[in-house]
């Protein structure tokens, strides 16, 4: 058995990284984060972690997706500091003193980038590279120059193809795991914004009248909210599922995170698609509350990659 | 939420599990592999097998005289029972008429009911749909008018899975007219060797007859039989929907058909073709939520004791679930499940392509299960109502 | 220009197979076919035809696809006629007296049968099947033995793989056009039988009470309903659209009539699920009227191929 | 039902499809292929060039001073500026305001207004909806309190398109309280310059502001400015929504968009791909489907005059297509969509993979045809009514 948090103490994570999140709206909180060490809270105390385990790390992801921070957990808490765990930079990382980003290559697991430009993602102010090289090593590279945003004002880099900077020693075996860790932290992530998404939706029906009576009492309403309520629940029961199971050092974990993801992004395109149609016009504008964690899931599909990608992996893992 | 499983539980279960496959006719299981219509004798029979080890009767408590299973075993049991092909056990006595029996019933009728239907003597069917009754029961007309000690049923029952083969009916009557249509109902324990009944099979899309109508004229039934308090039988009757609706995951079941169609589409070299496997794929996903649902579903009741109305979610999943897989399979063996063999589907001869024969008719014959149960329309008005909060 | 019906000619032929459609249920339709020269009324009048064309062809597959007759027009009225057009056994099918079955690979314009028994379809009586050899011709072979049933009652073969029987001069040149014409034809079927099943649902919406109103009042049946009434127009629109092309000659006729294949599996593939559900219990029996129409489009749709298969045939096309 | 296409109509459609595809300018097609945010100046120049060959008022009657194109020629038009990657004309003075001013407007009304209007000398925009009244317009609650040769306005509307640039709105407002929510609704034509007018962009997901609130605060509006009769707005407000609706299809634009993701998909080596084809597959024969729907519909209003209320199911389909498409055009580029450059958008930079980052945005934004224009709820709702007969 790996660290697994006790299910009384991730309720008090959770709850300490909710407040946290809700005052961190709006600002960078990688700062906070590292001040609550959360950041690499995954990692064992000897790495100098707080043992969470990947339920701990899903338990912060989910808050920080829930209040749709600017910081993407599954990479920044917990994909870095797995990778870079025992190096001084790995320490630092964890301090909130270094800021590192991740290649989307490294992502899918796969060293081809054909010699063309990729995609890098992380904190803002991050000025190395997670990648893998052309011959599969995991190498810290520099990167080539200041963020470019995404639409939800998260940061991206692209990067011409260099094979240059460090080989981490021994990264790539540490991957596979660290990338099932990762994607089950980011199915968690949605799990928090696509939960609150559909609380703020629920609310919007029993309270907006239209026709003179509230939304909630028409049965189309009702019963999109039933379906809404259902692929939340199976997003959860999965996420869930993913995390116990690596920290249970299950054999299944890797498929589990695959599939916990695919769910992740059926049933969080669903719930942000009908959040956005259920609100009506205001769900079409920045001044609804939804629209940060309609844009966070929309984006995140894309960065960990879609649904097909994943039942490829899951069949593969 | 998660479930404690000891290792104990672990144990039960792989024992359980290794008896199961071990009494398991090899015919049996071909039939219920290849969708070959069951007999009476061959339920019953499967079922006397399981009720010698007290297996049959498996959800009832040390009380009622059934194995006092734990949640946790009962679920690994069903999850043992599932991955077997093996007939779904009659559920109309253990899981229905017993449980209320047992919880509303007198000591009599307790111990005259509850060890017939534990050691598979009697088969028991549900009388609760009507013509006009159908998803929403509270509108049923079949009456029972008392005289003297006797009430005297007169009307019909609809969509009786086995009355034909049923030694007795646990039936919704009207006995009084209420204010509201939930009055005045009552719970009655019906003899179906009474005067006055009379059976009609109603085939189903597939060919089978596993359904009835049921007609009472003046049919008579001792007072004796009517279970709990006059009037009240609303309230055993929902008792019953929300038990049912649990154990309509149908999770063990699908799980196993997962399986046997990866098998099929190995077998005949389908396994590169990406546009199948992600369908199968997006199935197991689908199926291993409805798993992991259904577990914290059993953690969060273990403790509470019966489960809410969120079970309507399994129900609902569950059903679709179950579809999906046969119209994979449907599409899977495509023209080879186009033949439609009576003989070969009431088990008297030999299909000459017997794993793709029963595909069409199991996708015909499964329509059913999103509709009965209390349909899934009914699920989600359950949900947005009771859960949602939603009116 | 081919042969193409007036509009009101195509009326007035749809009256007639109408009326003859009521009458034949539950007979074998095929004798009243031939007297009402519906068997191969597409073809010109040089070859014994009508000059009906594939709106012709359309119009008279739709009528007995709505009456759910136990005929298949795509291949008795259709396929078979055009590939036999000019032979003395093409003259006595369109007569009524001979009956001729289309193999399973034929459809599929597969000549690769990989020397497996395959399936072939067709009217009860018929002696010799049409099908494609291993070298991609066209042949007429003695069919095995007599016919087994399907679920909707309608006649099959399972054929051994044999390379017997007579090479149809010319039949694998025709064969794009009349699949195609087939094709047309069968997806006219469907919008008949799918048209059939919405009429029959609707109609029991407005008449089934349950919770104390009627349930088309209830919201969710109404949109359903509209969903359904949906999927029959743009069935029938690809449907109407395909048999003009091919009339027409234009050269997206065979893609158009891929096309109306495609969309008469997905309209009525949700038609014929949600004709079940809507009715409930009524729905699942054999008593229901709805029964042989949801059977016969779910026999056709493996008759003629899914969704998938064609979608490829169209883009190839 | 087909439609009768003759020679002289496929000429005049070949000669204009020529015309258009010479004249649109090449930085505006890029812009609106990249989906780059388009500028008064972008649509009042194109309109500009459309309007000196009589192309913008397209569906105007001679009468009106339009080109007096029938039906089939005006279809064939659409399709042919659908073909190009131009912007989409602004439809509020040509499709709205115009044809209301003329049917129900007066004399001076129809001299002071629709020539402005053809000749793209007024933009304009529409008051309908209101933070109270998105799809259900009968309870909007701007009023208008009429004081002498006056009408003064008071409220509030939202979701207003091009509030900004416009130089008129026509606005549905409330005259007085009417029984039925639907009476004593007028229809005025407000100068936007009118002093106690506010307008403030609403900023949509995809960080484009084209929608605004406009704040009404004692405007006073000439009562020349009353179109028809007063309490009689609610009637001129339906006219113009089946007229909406039955423009709503966007056949044409998601054929050329179509394209362009093929063009897109095979400079990316994606077309061996077999679950991206099938996807591309399904959506071009959903299109077709729309087409050909879209025919027959013209096709039986041709005789009958105006489009019914079938045309909602234009509406339904025409902008799920739009948005599968959309989408099917941002999991295609994947990650590449990822960069958003405000810069980029606004046309003031050229980004870097700029037929990528268009994508996100675009489907963002598109989010927005379910929704306006009667959501497609409401289609539904007048579908089970006014063409089913559901109620």
């Amino acid at each position: 058995m790996a660290a697994m948090m006790e299910k009384s103490d991730l309720e008090v994570l959770a709850r300490s990284v909710a407040r946290f999140a809700d005052e961190a709206k709006g600002t960078d909180p990688l700062p906070g984060l590292a001040e609550l060490g959360l950041i690499g809270a995954g990692l064992s105390e000897a790495q100098g972690g707080a043992e969470a385990g990947a339920q701990g790390e899903a338990a912060i992801a989910t808050e920080i997706g829930r209040a749709g921070l600017q910081a993407t957990p599954a990479l920044e808490c917990v994909l870095v500091p797995l990778l870079l765990a025992g190096t001084d930079l790995g320490t630092q990382v964890s301090a909130g003193a270094a800021r590192v980003a991740v290649s989307g290559n490294l992502l899918d697991a796969r060293p081809d980038h054909a010699g063309l430009p990729f995609t890098a993602f992380g904190p803002e102010g991050a000025t190395q590279v997670l990648m893998l090289d052309g011959s599969g090593a995991l190498r810290l590279a520099p990167l080539p120059g200041p963020a470019r945003q995404m639409i939800d004002g998260r940061a991206i880099w692209t990067v011409p193809p260099v094979d240059a900077g460090t080989v981490i020693a021994g990264g790539a075996e540490a991957l596979p795991l660290a990338l099932a860790r990762a994607l089950s932290a980011a199915a968690a992530d949605a799990t928090g914004a696509m939960g609150a998404l559909y609380e703020m939706t629920l609310a919007y029906m029993r309270e907006r009248r239209q026709f003179g009576q509230a939304l909630g009492s028409f049965q189309t309403i009702q019963f999109r909210m039933v379906d809404l309520s259902i692929a939340l629940e199976e997003a959860r029961a999965l996420s869930g599922a993913a995390a116990r199971a690596l920290d249970a050092q299950d054999p299944r974990a890797a498929q589990l995170a695959h599939a916990a993801w695919v769910q992740a992004v059926t049933s969080g395109g669903l719930i942000a698609r009908e959040a956005v149609q259920l609100h009506g016009g205001i769900g079409m504008t920045e001044e609804s509350a939804t629209a940060p964690l309609v844009k966070r899931l929309t984006v995140d599909e894309q960065v960990f990659g879609g649904v097909e990608a994943h039942l490829g992996r899951y069949r593969a893992a | 939420m998660t479930l404690t499983i000891t290792e104990a539980d672990r144990a039960f279960a792989a024992e359980a599990g290794a008896w199961l496959r071990a009494r398991l006719p090899a015919d049996l299981a071909q039939k219920v592999r290849q969708n070959i219509r069951l007999t009476r004798d061959d339920l019953t029979g499967w079922q006397e097998v399981l009720a010698a080890r007290n297996f049959y009767a498996i959800g009832w408590s040390r009380e009622m005289g059934g194995p006092g299973l734990t949640p946790v075993q009962r679920y690994l049991f069903e999850r043992e029972y599932g991955a077997i092909p093996a007939p779904h056990p009659c559920q109309f006595g253990i899981s229905m008429a017993g449980p209320v029996i047992h919880a509303f019933g007198n000591d009599a009728q307790r111990a005259r009911f509850l060890p017939d239907i534990r050691e598979n003597r009697t088969f028991w069917c549900q009388g609760y749909s009507e013509p006009g009754a159908g998803s929403d029961l509270a509108s049923l007309s079949t009456s029972a008018r008392r005289e003297g000690d006797h009430y005297v049923v007169n009307g019909q029952k609809i969509w009786t899975t086995w009355a034909h083969w049923a030694d007795w009916m646990f039936a919704l009557v009207r006995t009084a007219k209420g204010a509201r249509p939930q009055e005045g109902i009552s719970f009655l324990l019906i003899d179906m060797k009474t005067p006055g009944i009379t059976v009609r099979p109603i085939k189903t899309l597939d060919g089978e007859a596993e359904f009835n109508e049921v007609f009472f004229d003046e049919v008579r039934v001792p007072v004796e039989n009517l279970v709990g308090t006059e009037g009240a039988g609303w309230g055993y009757g929902k008792f019953l929907l929300e038990y049912e609706r649990f154990s309509m995951s149908g999770a063990a079941r699908s799980r196993r058909i997962l399986g046997e169609i990866r098998e099929d589409a190995a077998a005949m070299g389908r396994l590169d073709d990406i546009t199948f496997l992600n369908r199968l794929t997006r199935i197991e996903i689908a199926l291993l939520a409805l798993e992991e649902m259904e577990l914290a579903l059993l953690a969060a009741s273990e403790a509470g004791g019966k489960p809410g109305p969120e079970a309507s979610r399994l129900k609902i999943r569950g059903t679709e679930i179950a579809q999906d897989l046969s119209r994979l399979r449907l599409d899977l063996f495509g023209r080879r499940a186009l033949v439609h063999d009576e003989a070969f589907l009431e088990g008297e001869a030999p299909g000459e392509d017997a794993q793709a024969q029963g595909a069409m008719a199991a996708w015909l014959n499964l329509r059913k299960v999103t509709i009965w149960g209390g349909s899934n329309e009914v699920q989600r008005m359950i949900l947005s109502k009771q859960v949602l909060g939603l009116r």
